[in-house]
């Protein structure tokens, strides 16, 4: 076994009133894929930050090659040869590609940007990512979120780091994408570098991890366990001290013969997607599955009148929405959980309860007075039901780790009942325990009566939490029908038949 | 308000406590409180440093100078502050007068005598003494004399650039300066507003002559705004016109001195006026009267003479001329 | 007197949900207080009685009331993400809107308060037009109210012709110039906007609207919230807020004019600003402003009595201001770990 | 005549990289060429060839050099994030300070370069406190800022005790005088920091890095930007400029004095905000900048070709930003859809 390339012991970062790395030890050799495990909030990006010099640790030290390091900033790790793709994606977005990717180490010579040159560059990074199709002059601002993601690792890669750490890269990636980025870090492994990886899927971490370490409160609680023999059981009862089902809810009563409460005909935006119908009725969860830009939020998005549709309408309950109008759906009743937690979903200097209580403030008011005590205890439940660590509902939500900011976000849409429920990527960095608790919930919620829409990248989640699936490609339905009558594999199957099909569509679809 | 200037001893042009009799010496110390507005400009820069050099000179006068403003509702403030302490006499230069009017009269009822100074209030209860310039009457100056310049032709084309256009002296300087074009059959063809600033006078004046291709007569309300104007004439290389200040800068009387410009002329407007309030206040404290006349008491008004200085009779006011 | 308790009992009040929401509790404005305690120290020692008399402390109250009503319906523009520059435009319009003949006239007739509900009308008038601007128009706030400051003074003078406009309605004169208790109306006035403000910006909905409309407009909008409504009701509560500083001025100064409320913009962000709201929006507070006005106010105070030159109280200013601030940091680091 | 040369070269050249970057291409600049258009036309048909002459163009140009300086500097720190408001009392300071009595005495025997690099080090030296108070002492840009620009103008009125200091020295007026072609030496030195900082905004490293630590400090700081020194860097950078607006203003006016640059703070960021620079950072044009202060500069030429009164001037000025602003909008997006 190779010597240690990076070593960590004992370290210690607090914040004020929390203690989020309590003596945490990690040991990371060249030439393998090192998992980091743990719930969400266990820790994991604090650590990261430590060792990419974002964070000074309380305690604790760092080795490196054998020799003691300290990171005074984070330029110090970059020099040292660590390099970070962190769980938020930390672009400029008013910068190009290319700019982004060089950013703090940029081509120039005499101070002047090399543009050309940098432009090259970033297309030979985005191409060995399987990415050409992203311009290195295109303003980032621009791209999905998949996009960003694939920006960043780009952005790692090209400081040629001994030590690559990745923080929940695969979170905004589809099946195809993951494959991807597991071909770069074979690679990566291959040439002797050491790759920090941390998910929430369990199946990725089989796939490519060598070596796991498990994190739990802030401390190590296993280490150097095999990544690819451990029982799964034995790591979930590691991160989280208890048992979990891996099931997804099946429906328990027959769907309820009624009219359709959510009926979406011919809508259709320009550039983005065309001819969409569909229908909910209440106590069915239907599921929008589909590759990474195939539209899938732009639809949600136009339902919820976030974009205004072109093209087609959308009833409720009989009463066609106006177009463009968050107003009136908000009025007959649908709420939307949105794809990016940080930028559409939370106030994040506000406190978590705040955030939870945003679309149904008239609830807890008298004659526009808020009633801070029946919100607070409210918010606080509804915290409570999708698992928000620390259980603390004043806690300004800038301050949770990203999975339980998630947790905020599909908090606020239980509080406030509607009937329609648009959620779109819910469970988008949320760890194992807590996924399947808000499977659940959502399976409870459509039993009580609710038409649910479910968007999620990850097939086998769409496939077991919904009802009926729409296959989205390239923003055209191309299949739809119920979700037993089809797995994972004829998913992908039909998106691939639907751009054989339109071969000629090619664009970025990043 | 004085001044590295030319020869050293006439140091105190603006201030003199070699008056005669008995006022100058000393008596019972009186505390005075004076306000005016932001000193963002020369002459008001001029009128505050003339005040504080006053009131130093006297031993028996201790000044408390509040913050110069531009805002009625801090002046009104440092007013009621003065009333608060009980001092013996108010120097106000009032940012705008009627606006002080009414704490005015509340130091006059509170038994605290105020001197107004340059803008007038819109109340005889509301100060013991006024001393002003004679706004409209500068106009008026300006506008004789080009009106004899000009001599009968009535297809002359003046100019004017005047100075913060909101404030009311303005209006009347314009007004006076109007009227008097009128006696002789001229009017105003081209007129701007510069802000009493050196900058904000050659913008204006750049403009203004880009505006006016030809200028006969061109008259600017302001001495401070003067330099930035002669500047922009410098810049344009223009000089087929004759200029007439305003206020009487110790700059611009040497330069109608020197004669070597288009300005040829100023109207005063004096910048003693603050240092005359001090006097004025200290006189009233101490209830002594104005030596020069009869009379026992100060009298209740005063108003400065707005003359045109020119070449022949500049010796006469340099003395008294501010340097800005 | 009026203040110590304003300032205490809100205050306290205030602390409580801010505290709870981790690092914004008391501390926020310990420093602040701190620093309003070393001025008022060095009041008392330079000039004693005459910095502590109840005469000073009433001209120290009454000359923060006016900017300092501004300053509070700024606090709320501010929290909901905007800025506006036109509000010492705003209050110059409506003081001689509401101060013409013609307005006079018909208070004669029908009562003072016509001059109240004009004043008030205008700043309204303003206030929304700067808000429809924004929120529909999506001019940038900044620009929109730099031309709503340019347009308003403009307007101000043609209609009162550059002059300045005396009020002779005595019944005008005599409701905004009592005293009740010795202390002018005008500081109870401000005292009440003070509360009515921290009521409205920590305890109602519209408070909490305006927080989430400035902390993530996106999140707001999504939550149903409608964000460009929100926007104008907060510009116009702003030009409510200048029309009741302009009757204000007028009581003092028994005048309109287009030169009111000069440079107000500045000081009354400043004071915003300084109390710890967030220029960039989503966290405000209403005690923070009162503090930070009631700060700058003592500052001149303070210089008048000590008899400084003009330009000595500027540099002195300038380094104060930044000593407040870092003062401010310390202590609320300090106190927050 | 070089005003056409100047917008036309570098605007073509800044449309390039800016095109690449998604819907920031020309579009962006056109609504507000198109207003300047607009503005020139209404000059040339209500004024005819007193608004053609060439001299009237280099006398907009030279009212323009000055504010433009400032106004190119303040973009750097506006597009970083930040914002400054003592830009006037720097350049007050600066033109004071090199037009001493001491100053020029050492001009005198030194040569004039000592005026130009007094005024220019001692706005570096203004610039990089405001930068380190900003950067290290964490005081928001608004109030640090505002400090400066008290303490600045303060300590400018008592260096120059507030009088107007003639400025003498012969050398300095014939260099900075001088009309090469017919057109003033500042006229040059505008054209010359426009084309520099278009270059450094849009070509080098700098330039990058003042994008992405206004566009997203923390994202800048963890890829290893130096983030609190580069700040320091964007305001010592808009010192500078307004050293060099200083001696451009002291060759113009052949004074210096603490009331220069009254209120320059607000025509200098409503230029650049005009001009399309996000306030809140990680966006900014050179060129919409310069095409900021070309209209507002235009602006006031045409009025006083006109005639207009200067109330009425202000009315016309805030529709007119507005109608400009709007138009800037609907044309940018036409174009980008
Ligand atoms: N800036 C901060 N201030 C205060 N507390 C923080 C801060 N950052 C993180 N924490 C707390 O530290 C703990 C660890 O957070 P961290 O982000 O490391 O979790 P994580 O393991 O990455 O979780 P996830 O899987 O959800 O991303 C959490 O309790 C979080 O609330
Ligand atoms: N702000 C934007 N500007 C330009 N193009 C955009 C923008 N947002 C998204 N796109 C493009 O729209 C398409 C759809 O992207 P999007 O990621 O929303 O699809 P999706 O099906 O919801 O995928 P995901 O799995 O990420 O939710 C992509 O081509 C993307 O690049
Ligand atoms: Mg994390
Ligand atoms: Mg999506």
């Amino acid at each position: 076994m190779p010597a240690p390339l990076l070593q960590l012991t004992g370290i210690v970062k607090e914040f004020p009133g929390v203690r989020a790395l309590d003596g945490v030890d990690l040991v990371v050799r060249a030439g393998e894929v090192h998992c980091l495990l743990g719930q969400n909030g266990a820790g994991k990006s604090t650590l990261i930050k430590v060792l990419a010099g974002a964070y000074q640790p309380d305690e604790g030290e760092i080795v490196m090659d054998g020799e003691h390091a300290h990171f005074a900033d984070p330029q110090a790790a970059l020099a040292a040869g660590i390099a970070t793709i962190y769980q938020e994606l930390d672009l400029v977005d008013g910068l190009s590609v290319a700019d982004n990717i060089f950013l703090g180490h940029e081509r120039s010579r005499f101070g002047f940007s090399r543009v050309s040159d940098s432009n090259r560059a970033a297309r030979e990074l985005l191409v060995s990512l399987g990415h050409p199709e992203i311009r290195p002059s295109r303003e980032t601002g621009s791209l999905s979120a998949a996009g960003k993601q694939i920006v960043s690792m780009a952005r790692a890669l090209s400081r040629q780091a001994q030590v690559i750490v990745m923080d929940e890269p695969s979170a905004v990636l589809d099946p195809d994408e993951v494959g991807g980025l597991f071909r770069v870090i074979e690679d990566l492994r291959a040439s002797g570098k050491a790759i920090v990886y941390i998910s929430h899927r369990l199946e990725e971490i089989r796939r490519i991890g060598d070596r796991l370490t498990v994190l739990k409160d802030g401390r190590t609680v296993a280490a150097d366990l095999p990544a690819r023999e451990t029982p799964t059981s034995e790591l979930i009862a590691l991160m989280t001290g208890r048992e979990v089902s891996a099931e997804y809810p099946r429906r328990t009563t027959p769907l309820p013969d009624a009219e359709p409460l959510l009926v979406v005909d011919g809508l259709g935006r320009t550039d983005e997607f065309e001819d969409v119908s569909f229908s909910v009725r209440p106590g069915e969860i239907v599921g929008l599955a589909g590759l990474v830009g195939a539209g899938r939020s732009e639809i949600v998005e136009t339902v919820y009148g976030a974009r205004r549709a072109d093209r087609g309408t959308v009833t409720v309950d009989g009463r066609t929405l106006r177009r463009g109008s968050v107003d009136a759906a908000v009025a007959a009743g649908l709420g939307l959980c949105p794809e990016e937690r940080k930028s559409q979903g939370l106030v994040l200097d506000e406190a978590v309860y705040r955030n939870i209580s945003l679309a149904s403030l008239p609830r807890f008011s008298r004659f526009g007075a808020t009633r801070d005590s029946a919100e607070r205890s409210a918010a606080h439940e509804a915290s409570r039901t999708v698992d928000v660590r620390p259980d603390d509902p004043d806690r300004v939500v800038r301050t949770l780790s990203g999975g339980n900011q998630q947790k905020v976000v599909l908090a606020r849409w239980l509080l406030r009942s509607c009937r329609v429920l648009l959620l779109d990527e819910p469970t988008r960095g949320v760890d194992v325990g807590a996924r399947s608790e808000i499977y659940t919930l959502i399976r409870t919620l459509a039993d009580e009566g609710l038409a649910v829409v479910v968007v999620s990248s990850d097939i086998d989640e769409v496939l077991g939490l919904s009802d009926r699936v729409l296959v989205v490609a390239d923003g055209r339905v191309v299949h739809s029908g119920p979700s037993a009558e089809i797995d994972a594999h004829n998913v992908l199957d039909r998106i691939l038949a639907s751009n054989e099909s339109s071969h000629e569509s090619e664009g970025d679809a990043a | 308000a004085c001044t590295n200037s030319s020869d050293g001893d006439d140091d105190t042009a603006n201030v003199s406590n070699t008056g005669s009799g008995d006022n100058a010496e000393a008596g019972d110390t009186v505390t005075i409180g004076f306000s005016a507005p932001a000193a963002d400009h020369g002459w008001m820069g001029a009128i505050s440093s003339a005040a504080v050099e006053q009131a130093e000179a006297f031993e028996d006068v201790e000044l408390v100078n509040a913050e110069g403003t531009n805002d009625v509702n801090l002046q009104i403030s440092q007013v009621e502050t003065f009333i608060n302490d009980k001092v013996d006499a108010i120097v106000l230069l009032p940012f705008d007068g009627a606006a002080m009017t009414d704490v005015a009269t509340r130091a006059m009822e509170a038994g605290i005598p105020v001197i107004n100074v340059d803008r007038e209030f819109d109340s005889p209860f509301a100060a013991r003494t006024t001393i002003l310039g004679d706004n409209y009457g500068m106009g008026v100056s300006a506008g004789r004399y080009v009106c004899e310049q000009a001599d009968g032709n009535t297809d002359a084309v003046v100019a004017e650039i005047a100075g913060i256009d909101s404030l009311p002296l303005t209006q009347d300087r314009s007004q006076g300066f109007a009227d008097a074009l009128e006696d002789c059959g001229l009017k105003v063809s081209n007129r701007v507003a510069a802000e009493f600033t050196v900058e904000s006078g050659e913008r204006a004046a750049a403009n203004l002559l880009q505006a006016a291709p030809k200028i006969d007569y061109l008259w600017n309300h302001d001495d401070d705004q003067g330099v930035g104007v002669l500047a922009a004439i410098e810049n344009a290389g223009r000089d087929e016109f004759v200029m007439i200040g305003g206020a009487g800068s110790a700059n611009v009387m040497r330069s109608i001195e020197a004669d070597d410009t288009v300005l040829k002329a100023t109207v005063i407007y004096p910048s003693t006026q603050g240092a005359d309030g001090i006097k004025l206040a200290r006189l009233i404290a101490q209830g002594k009267s104005m030596s020069d006349l009869a009379e026992v008491e100060v009298p209740r008004k005063i108003q400065l003479a707005a003359p045109i200085v020119t070449k022949d009779n500049v010796d006469q006011y340099m003395d008294s001329a501010f340097e800005s | 007197m009026s203040t110590p308790s304003v300032t205490g009992d809100t205050q306290t009040t205030e602390a409580a949900p801010a505290k709870r929401a981790g690092s914004m509790g008391v501390a926020r404005n310990l420093g602040l207080v701190v620093a309003l305690v070393i001025l008022c120290g060095v009041g008392l020692i330079t000039a004693g009685d005459r910095f502590a008399s109840t005469n000073n402390i009433i001209t120290v109250l009454s000359l923060a009331s006016a900017i300092g009503v501004v300053a509070i319906g700024m606090t709320f523009v501010i929290t909901g993400g905007g800025i506006d520059l036109s509000v010492g435009a705003i209050v110059a319009l409506a003081s001689v809107w509401a101060s013409t003949t013609g307005t006079q006239a018909m208070a004669e007739s029908v009562g003072w308060i016509v001059i109240v509900t004009t004043a008030i009308g205008v700043g309204i008038a303003c206030g929304v037009i700067n808000g429809l601007l924004i929120a529909y128009g999506k001019i940038v706030p900044f620009i929109a109210t730099l031309a709503m400051l340019a347009s308003a003074r403009g307007l101000a003078e043609i209609i009162a012709d550059r002059k300045t406009q005396i009020i002779r309605d005595q019944g005008f004169r005599d409701a905004l110039g009592a005293r009740p208790f010795g202390v002018p109306v005008i500081v109870y006035i401000f005292a009440i906007v003070v509360i009515v403000g921290w009521f409205l910006l920590n305890r109602t909905t519209f408070g909490r609207r305006t927080f989430a409309v400035g902390g993530n407009p996106e999140a707001a909008r999504l939550a149903g919230i409608k964000v460009q409504r929100h926007t104008v009701y907060l510009y116009a509560l702003l030009g409510a807020t200048c029309g009741l500083a302009a009757v204000m001025l007028m009581s003092r100064t028994q005048t309109g004019s287009s030169t009111h409320g000069l440079m107000w913009e500045l000081d009354a962000i400043a004071a915003v600003v300084i109390g710890g709201t967030l220029l960039s929006g989503g966290r405000g507070t209403v005690i923070g402003t009162l503090l930070g006005v009631l700060i700058f106010t003592t500052l001149t105070n303070v210089f008048t009595l000590n008899n400084l030159s003009t330009s000595v109280q500027a540099v002195a200013k300038g380094v104060i201001i930044v000593v407040a601030v870092l003062l401010q940091q310390r202590l609320a680091n300090r106190s927050s770990t």
